[in-house]
């Protein structure tokens, strides 16, 4: 029997090792997977490369991260929010790296890293100084930089219900970068607000199928915010 | 030197909401950027039906929930709470900058910090080395919308024109702006550069120019 | 109000034009839009390029379409089936070119002209005699082929239900290539068993939101096959 | 030459079948191709959750429907009817090429014209001009799933071996065979060549090296 779901968050983290990149969902709060980044704390690998569209908010969840002095590097579109204080130190200390991506080149290089595909020219940020020093090319009239895949060791994320095979479905627009992430990393780790039985889950409704999803948590409903 | 229009007033910020609202055509996917260009949504006339699409995954967006109302997981670009209207629809990352980026938005209204006289945007970052940069999805939507509307003051605090024959601070995309809104007026960008569609009441043409510090075409 | 809803199939085609470059969704016959064709071949126009995974099944869909001589050149990636008589004789005779397609680059092309990538280095079919001639370069340590967008002036897709925003949702296995293509025309135009009252489709369930759809007609059950 | 051993019996097409299916680890998400791979799915031990994909859009297929719960919008690779087992899913062509592709399939199977010690595989086309070509999803499986397995007889109709040094036939992938099932061994593909696995009933290694016409490691 396939069973993907584990008991708690402490052991959907254990293997995670100094040095790791791991994807962290989320936009903002919604979607970000509060209780496997406090389980992530605990465990306190160091070193890490986070890639995560934004680079935390007050204290709590990337923040809480990245106050606890794991990450290395962040990779992120947009770090500076009007909370993002315990970045904004570090960054202004040198003590994080930043790698900054436009958003739309952020998911397309993670789609990129999911499925296979070795670059892409993209027309997003020809011109700009985020394509400085990167090949670009004219394609049919129109300029594009040539962009590679993000593949990670983890992908940490937050869906609204799961089953044993890793199926997952999400709630609203805490869905994001939840579905693109769990395509690119190799240990795909999503925690749920609950665990429904096998069948339960409408098939046509699924986002994110099972093969994509390595280890389920069930954190309860009213975990987010 | 001419001198400038002793009665213009400038347009207040709800006045060119406004104003780029009644230019939105029915049926439009628009994207609204973080900051002023949000005064838009709140200036959309009731009878026209227009999809909002924000880039976290949604089209389709309604006005601020009431305050029990209020669902965290149910937010804009800006992460502010938002409704859903009947008919909207929820998507992942990778559809919404499909969406974004392949053509499919009719227009995206965006602030900026200066626009060039060949439709070059900078919106994202000053040249201060000391901020922390963010870029977001602004360079998608420049490269992506059919069509860029900017909507911005035409000066700074300071009185320097944000119209520029070219940008000085870091670009956000190339040729990329159709129509700038401003609290002077509404200009097209064209081929030959800024083009007046409308100035502010009491305005001339020449107090504009002169303002602007720029070449504007006539209407 | 937006309404993409047409009354019938023939106006939802009045404006294809010879030459023109039409995706049609489906996979052998689940998700084939019969009635969207019929109406193209009443409509009859000429040297039509058709981008589509098969080369039609038995005597109808594309299959009606091909014998009606109004096809130039099929791009697809699996003409040859069991009942493909017909496009075998036009192809054996020269009257239809082929452009022969791995399935998955035939989708990653059309999602990369929806997507707005310029191009794209993809693993498959390197070393092989669909990569002869093309753009190939090692990344690190895996062979690529640099393939190029398809971008089509229609395509013509089927779905289960719609509604007037042109919102749709699919049938089990006949969703296949329908999303994808809807990205990637001009002009989508989707054909559905039913249109349902909007707000009347799960918002969280809907596949193609109406932003990539032009126009929808519906055919009422029991259309297919 | 030695002689062929007398008492060979070649393994039947549902026995080489079996001899996959039991090779299968529990959890395995698998693509069987079109043909003679399609006898697995009728093999897979009941006691194993396989997860079986298709590449028009489906995980978690079931077996065959009965004759009144045929659904034509439920089909597979080779455009049969199938069911959906609980906990299965249905996505789109895009979604389903990534899964393909983006190396989250544990095996495909695929059937073969021939497959060369280094692991080429040739399987859509041969080189019969008046042949319509026919690609399918072929490639992207070669590339995209981590483990490869090939089912065919390992002779032509002929007598032909379709193990060969270098395929003759246009290729599907290069380097992309772990394993090939024949009705005469089971081999692996090594960095030193074939190497074998299991015998057929009957059939010694030099017998099969002659008939294979082609190099063999010993276990």
């Amino acid at each position: 029997m396939i069973d993907k779901t584990r008991a708690d968050t402490a052991s959907c983290v254990t293997d995670i090792a100094d040095g790791a990149t791991i994807l962290v969902g989320g936009f903002g709060g919604a979607g970000m997977p509060h209780e496997l980044i406090d389980a992530l704390i605990a465990k306190a690998p160091r070193d890490l490369t986070i890639v995560s569209n934004n680079a935390g908010n007050g204290t709590k969840g990337l923040a809480a991260l990245l106050a606890a002095g794991l990450v290395r590097k962040m990779v992120c579109s947009f770090p500076r929010q009007a909370d993002s204080f315990v970045f904004d130190e570090l960054y202004r200390s040198g003590k994080v790296e930043l790698e900054l991506v436009p958003q739309g080149n952020l998911v397309e290089r993670l789609r990129a890293g999911g499925a296979g595909i070795g670059a892409f020219f993209t027309p997003t940020g020809f011109g700009t100084p985020i394509a400085a020093g990167k090949e670009t090319r004219e394609i049919d009239g129109r300029q594009y930089v040539l962009e590679y895949p993000i593949r990670a060791d983890y992908a940490l994320i937050k869906a609204h219900q799961g089953d044993r095979w890793g199926n997952l479905v999400y709630r609203k627009t805490a869905r994001n970068f939840g579905p693109v992430m769990a395509t690119a990393a190799r240990i795909t780790i999503a925690q749920v607000e609950d665990i429904v039985p096998l069948g339960s889950l409408d098939p046509e409704a699924i986002v994110t199928p099972g093969a994509f999803v390595d280890r389920v948590v069930a954190i309860g409903t009213g975990a987010a915010q | 030197m001419s001198s400038a229009a002793t009665d213009f007033k400038p347009w207040t910020r709800i006045e060119m909401a406004q104003r780029i609202a009644a230019d939105i055509p029915e049926g439009a996917v628009v994207n609204i950027g973080i900051g002023m260009p949000e005064l838009v949504a709140d200036c959309l006339p009731e009878d026209k039906e227009i999809l909002l699409q924000s880039e976290n995954g949604l089209i389709g967006m309604g006005p601020k929930p009431g305050p029990n109302a209020i669902d965290w997981d149910l937010i804009n670009a800006g992460k502010q709470p938002v409704t859903l209207l009947p008919g909207g629809a929820i998507f992942d990352h990778v559809t919404s900058f499909t969406m974004m980026r392949g053509g499919h938005l009719d227009i995206a209204i965006l602030g900026a910090f200066q626009v060039a006289e060949n439709g070059d945007l900078a919106n994202w970052a000053t040249n201060d080395p000391n901020a922390i940069p963010a870029v977001g999805g602004a360079m998608d939507l420049a490269v992506g919308a059919r069509q860029v509307f900017v909507m911005m003051e035409m000066l700074t605090k300071t009185g320097v024109s944000k119209l520029v024959q070219r940008c000085s601070y870091p670009l956000t995309g190339l040729g990329c702006v159709s129509r700038v809104y401003t609290d002077h007026a509404v200009l097209d960008v064209t081929e030959a550069g800024f083009s007046l569609r409308q100035l502010a009441p009491g305005l001339d043409l020449d107090t504009l120019r002169q303002r602007a510090g720029i070449a504007i075409q006539a209407p």
